[in-house]
């Protein structure tokens, strides 16, 4: 039997003899987003306590990445990145991402998840790239099993749900998760990578970082469903809601959601629900579309401290620990800030070696041509001809 | 071709100009536009309450209501259907596509149906929509927020392809654009939305509509064809050239403004005159729009050209990352390099006489 | 208040005071498809009765509609057709919807949906002239509220949105009723269209003819989905399950979605579930891919078999009224034919004038070349040129 | 540019050749790519049990396994999307797309993911992928089933645009596009799926890979440039002219077989040789491929040329239906007539001397 036959779907026979389809019921989200954490309540009762070592994991990841945020944000004030794109507030969906893969899976982040890709163990300056501007991909995507950063929205959708597929073919187990933002869930290829993942049974987990606006568009500009999740059922695809502020939670249903994708199950998509506290880049002004006191309201619920109060009520962490904990996140921000703070090394030659496997006439000509300029700027007669006048 | 724009007596009267950005003339345009005709609706991403990522919707959905001025949910196919639909129910859409590259998801409904409604239908749908699309480098926009895509308009048959250089142009050609009974690709420089000019918006000046270019610069040594983001550059280009060359260039500038329709009137009287003529242009060069002006050039002006027409464009690459964007981009230097291979001396000299053996 | 406005939707807040959404249990489709006139066991017990004339209507209208797909058919054998994609066996939707628009309301085809334009009063011949071929669409949509045919799937889905939304904002009680393929709903235009509807609750519906293909690829190998109604929910838009053979309950169902988005209620989807008895077109041999025994199943729940058999068991048809109807479907299929087999009027100029509102020197100077072409074949030295050596 | 696909030593053994078609050759591609090398993969819509609506894919499914040859969703972006995801994991995916026009829908994923990802990766992703798409008219096909979209292709620098015009190239061609490391988007002229040749399937001829072209006829009075669904055209044509003009012209065809990379190396030398030349395409005119091929040879070919490069393209309009398409489409008169107008006789005359005064 092949991959592609293993699932049987909908086959509609004439009604006198209609038979029974896919339960939709199980497809459903649940009504509240699941947590862990709990709200402003605390521990709560219900759920499997999570490990020890977990939630310190993903302490020292929420502390770390929250810093990094701010220290990639003051990178673009330095003019050191043209541009970035904060995931303050949703440090807990990308820790969660990060850290829920299995060393053989593969991560497909967006432009705003370079926290998610540092999670996984992506160097953040590589990570950075992009964003700094000196091109357009900073690591090996091959050796971190994480995908470029993906500016146009949810094209990398269908690229999870390859690559995911081919690794079955290929039987390795292997899954993708794919990231994709409350906006993003409104292009076409959001729809076609879900349904190619469901009819293919492809082990790819999407999720949804709801944060409440794309760009200025709020959510209910954006769509009039129940929930996100609630588009799972479409597609044969069980659809989850889940705290996205609570990093236990979202790592809890991202793990479960991987390893029935490995094992054979199909794909998950998981709406969580969080709110991105920065505007939406530093270059936008978030006072136009929003007021003080919504975000005042998800201030309340930082996964940050929410996590820390969390870990506190369990015992697992002092005033003594959160200290230490912020003091190796301000020496990697320090170390962050250093590199960078280094100009890249950039040759312009290399604008052309990588169109093509082998360059063409046409290319060498041009690269001629860009060498002959560089060259006459470099020795020439002093008035800045070929560089400086533009 | 002339939907030109019934202007204000007064139209360009020196004595009210004030400084004012591309992007104002543009959101002027909208405005204007919106208030002249009931039937201009204006959708897109980000347009309504934030005004759009350049601004240039600001202020609309204030003024017009959520409805005139909507934005819209992120799917850029579905925007370019939707203004469709609209369409054929006689509004006017207006829509912006947020950057260059992020046009191209809605490919299929422009080329499959906004070029070809009105030719399917005989006239009976007609398609008087608007695809405002900021495109270009040059301001550090990274991956996919730079592109030139005009080609891809080019060759698309049923559709113009506009793009203003100036402040007044702007304002002209974006109210002639809406104005329009057929679809027309707006194209905007991205790098001179900031660009100024002393202009008055109460009496812009009058814009002769699409589908005609402009001298910007008249000269007799050789002609500067180009459009959009380039015309500063060629227009800097040609004071510098001034002072090149064994006597100096005189360099004529022509500003296409729209490249569907193609002036070609304007044009080849240019190079006939000059009988030298280079191309120039942001959008690669392999297939870009340079390739069919040289080539239109080539043929109706063979007898009277010096020398081959050149083209100055972008690479033939996907456009670069910021920081080395400015090696790509085609800037006064290259301009007058491929000025200076214009065959002023007599005998003909290939540029790389061994490249390839050719 | 504007008409954008009108729809409070999906906005989340902070989980600890997450607050009611949509319901989506009024969004889930029926468990099994809708039906009026029952299967093999014949009159149902529940639902309103139909008005008598209404049935008489469907019947007259399919009968029509069985012989004019036959004589469609033919006409490519004969070569009158350019090619034909038959709706013999969707009967009972095409001709539903037809009939159940309101005068004002508009009608988004595709290439399969001749018939519909044709119950909805296009002239038969206009109707045929893309497949024809003497152009690309043959009758006037804005006197016929009918858009053209559209070929590229499910594009014309979000046309349906638009032109519904534009009506809606002139303040016109006007809804639009735009047809697609099961196929056509794994497009990105499907997605696209039915969010657009949902947050801008435009008063269209969406009828989903799901007959079980797209060409060869049969639903299983589409969907994985409970069932394509079950597309709705992810929208928040009531998706409906109708028995796609059943002239009155598509009808029915057809008729109340329309009510309800004329009068500010939003869209809906509905999925009819029907079978095409025929190959794609006729240029498609469906023996590869399907076997013969699922088509005689589908065979005996057959639309028009099955509305005769209802007006039948209500005593409102006998065998007098059968054979009229019948009749009168053959005198329209002979004046179809006899119209079809006058060659169309072609003027090969008319390829210029259309292009542009105003042509362009461009294409005046094409349009001067093919004439001085045209001429040169006609006035020509009989050896042929310009006209017959290609 | 050369990934030739090496060939049994008896290739092109003439004792074994039987007459095959187009179609059958690009099948019998397939096949032979699909068995030497497990990571290529087919999809599509319809390509498995039905072995496509054009037969190309015929029997691959039942050879190899859906898993081989699978029948998609019908959503041409998640097509192109998943094959790139795939070619990303180390497959060779070769997508079907129906007919041209339906490949619109995946023009995101080509121009801002399939044709830059080797760039974005500095070569860490390379997309060793091939885009088959039927092209052109001439089949009496509906609205959009005959468009030639060539001229987007060309402009999106990254991926390599190939077309064959003979049964021994659709065989050549195609196996080097699916070993060829880089994407290719493989151009299948429609109406030449019948055209017939003999051919050895066991020995086929050796084609030299992506980016020669070829001189399919010598000739000493003008070039004919052409690709593709034009190519026998051209050829009729230049066997047609041996009877016309003063003395009857010896016509040179060239059938240029890939787009990018463009062999200019060849054409240069050919229109150097005659001095004058023809570029015929089905695509409308401007804008089109034969813009930058006629601009780069008034460029090269300057000093050589007797005459401006001629076009004949289609007509810059929407594709029209089947019944008028035989006015649309350049045919052996079009091209004579160009040909005609290639300044024979001394003293240049324009076309339409009086239209629009130029
Ligand atoms: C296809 C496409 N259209 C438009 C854009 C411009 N754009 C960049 S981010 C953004 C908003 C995305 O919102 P969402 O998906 O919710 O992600 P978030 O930024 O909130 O993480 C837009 C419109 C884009 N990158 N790609
Ligand atoms: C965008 C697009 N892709 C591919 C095609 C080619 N095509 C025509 S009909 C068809 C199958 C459509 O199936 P479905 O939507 O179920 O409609 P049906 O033909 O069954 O009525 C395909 C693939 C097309 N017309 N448009
Ligand atoms: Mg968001
Ligand atoms: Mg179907």
């Amino acid at each position: 039997m092949t991959v592609l036959e293993q699932h049987s779907a909908y086959a509609p026979t004439p009604p006198p003899s209609w038979r029974p389809r896919t339960d939709p019921a199980p497809l459903l989200p649940e009504a509240e987003p699941y947590s862990v954490l709990g709200g402003e309540g605390g521990v709560r009762e219900s759920g499997v306590e999570p490990e020890a070592e977990l939630l310190l994991r993903l302490y020292e990841a929420v502390v770390h990445g929250r810093r990094y945020n701010e220290q990639a944000t003051a990178l673009t004030k330095q003019g050191r990145l043209a541009v970035y794109p904060s995931s303050t507030g949703q440090e807990a969906c990308q820790v969660a991402a990060g850290l829920a893969l299995g060393e053989r899976d593969w991560l497909f982040p967006s432009y705003r998840d370079t926290l998610a890709a540092v999670a996984r163990g992506v160097d953040p300056v590589e990570v950075l790239s992009l964003l700094r501007g000196d091109w357009h991909h900073g690591y090996d995507s091959r050796a971190t099993r994480v995908a470029p950063l993906c500016t146009p929205l949810a094209t990398q959708l269908p690229h999870a749900v390859g690559l995911a597929h081919a690794a079955r073919l290929r039987g390795d187990e292997v899954a993708a998760l794919a990231l994709v933002g409350d906006g993003g869930t409104s292009e076409g290829d959001f729809h076609e990578a879900l349904n190619f993942a469901a009819v293919w049974q492809a082990p790819v987990v999407f999720l949804v970082q709801n944060n409440g606006f794309a760009i200025s568009v709020p959510l209910a500009k954006q769509t009039a469903a129940p929930s996100l999740a609630h588009k799972g059922v479409g597609y044969g695809v069980p659809g989850r809601l889940v705290d996205g502020n609570d990093a236990v939670a979202v790592h809890e249903v991202l793990t479960e959601a991987l390893d029935r994708a490995r094992s054979g199950g199909g794909p998950t998509l998981v709406e969580a629900v969080t709110y991105r506290l920065e505007a939406h880049t530093n270059a936008d002004d978030a006072t136009r579309y929003r007021a003080a006191d919504e975000v005042e309201a998800w201030r309340a619920h930082d996964p940050v401290a929410l996590l820390e109060r969390g870990l506190r009520e369990r015992g697992l962490l002092d005033d003594e620990a959160v200290s230490a904990t912020r003091e190796a996140a301000e020496r990697r921000a320090e170390d962050l800030r250093a590199r960078m703070n280094q100009d890249p090394e950039l040759d312009p030659e290399e604008l052309f070696p990588h169109v093509y496997a082998q360059g063409t006439q046409q290319l060498q000509e041009q690269a001629v041509q860009l060498r002959d300029e560089l060259a006459a700027a470099e020795f020439g007669d002093g008035s800045g001809a070929g560089e400086d006048r533009r | 071709m002339s939907t030109a724009v019934r202007q204000p007596p007064e139209a360009g009267a020196t004595a009210a100009r004030k400084p004012a950005t591309m992007g104002q003339a543009l959101n002027r345009a909208l405005r204007d536009a919106m208030r002249a005709d009931p039937d201009v609706h204006v959708m897109g991403e980000d347009v309504g309450t934030l005004g759009g990522v350049f601004r240039v919707t600001d202020g609309l959905a204030k003024e017009f209501g959520e409805d005139r001025c909507s934005d819209t949910p992120l799917a850029e196919a579905g925007i370019l259907g939707v203004a469709v639909g609209m369409a054929m129910y006689g509004l006017r859409p207006v829509v912006e596509m947020q950057f260059d590259a992020f046009a191209f998801p809605a490919f299929e409904q422009l080329v499959s149906h906004v070029s070809r409604m009105r030719n399917r239908t005989r006239g009976g749908l007609p398609m008087p929509l608007t695809v405002r699309v900021p495109y270009g480098g040059g301001i550090g926009g990274v991956e996919h927020h730079s592109d030139s895509s005009e080609a891809y308009y080019m060759a698309t048959p049923g559709i113009h392809v506009v793009t203003p250089a100036t402040v007044p142009d702007a304002y002209g050609l974006l109210r002639a654009a809406i104005a329009s009974d057929d679809p027309v690709i707006f194209l905007e420089p991205k790098r001179l939305y900031w660009s100024k000019a002393d202009w008055n918006p109460e009496a812009p000046e009058p814009v002769p509509g699409i589908g005609k270019a402009v001298v910007r610069r008249p000269g007799t040594s050789a002609t500067l064809l180009t459009y959009g983001p380039s015309v500063p550059v060629c227009l800097e280009a040609a004071e510098a050239a001034r002072e090149e060359g064994a006597e100096g260039w005189d360099l004529e500038v022509i500003d296409l403004r729209s490249l569907v329709p193609f002036d070609e009137e304007t044009v080849v009287a240019s190079v006939r005159r000059t009988g030298r003529a280079v191309v120039v242009h942001e959008s690669p060069g392999f297939a870009g729009p340079g390739g069919e002006i040289a080539a239109r050039i080539s043929e109706r002006c063979f007898h009277y050209l010096e020398a081959p027409v050149l083209r100055v464009a972008g690479f033939d690459i996907p456009y670069p990352p910021p920081m080395l964007e400015r090696h790509h981009l085609p800037g006064v230097d290259r301009v007058l390099d491929a000025v200076a291979r214009l065959q002023w001396e007599s005998g003909w000299t290939e540029r790389h006489p061994d490249g390839g053996g050719i």
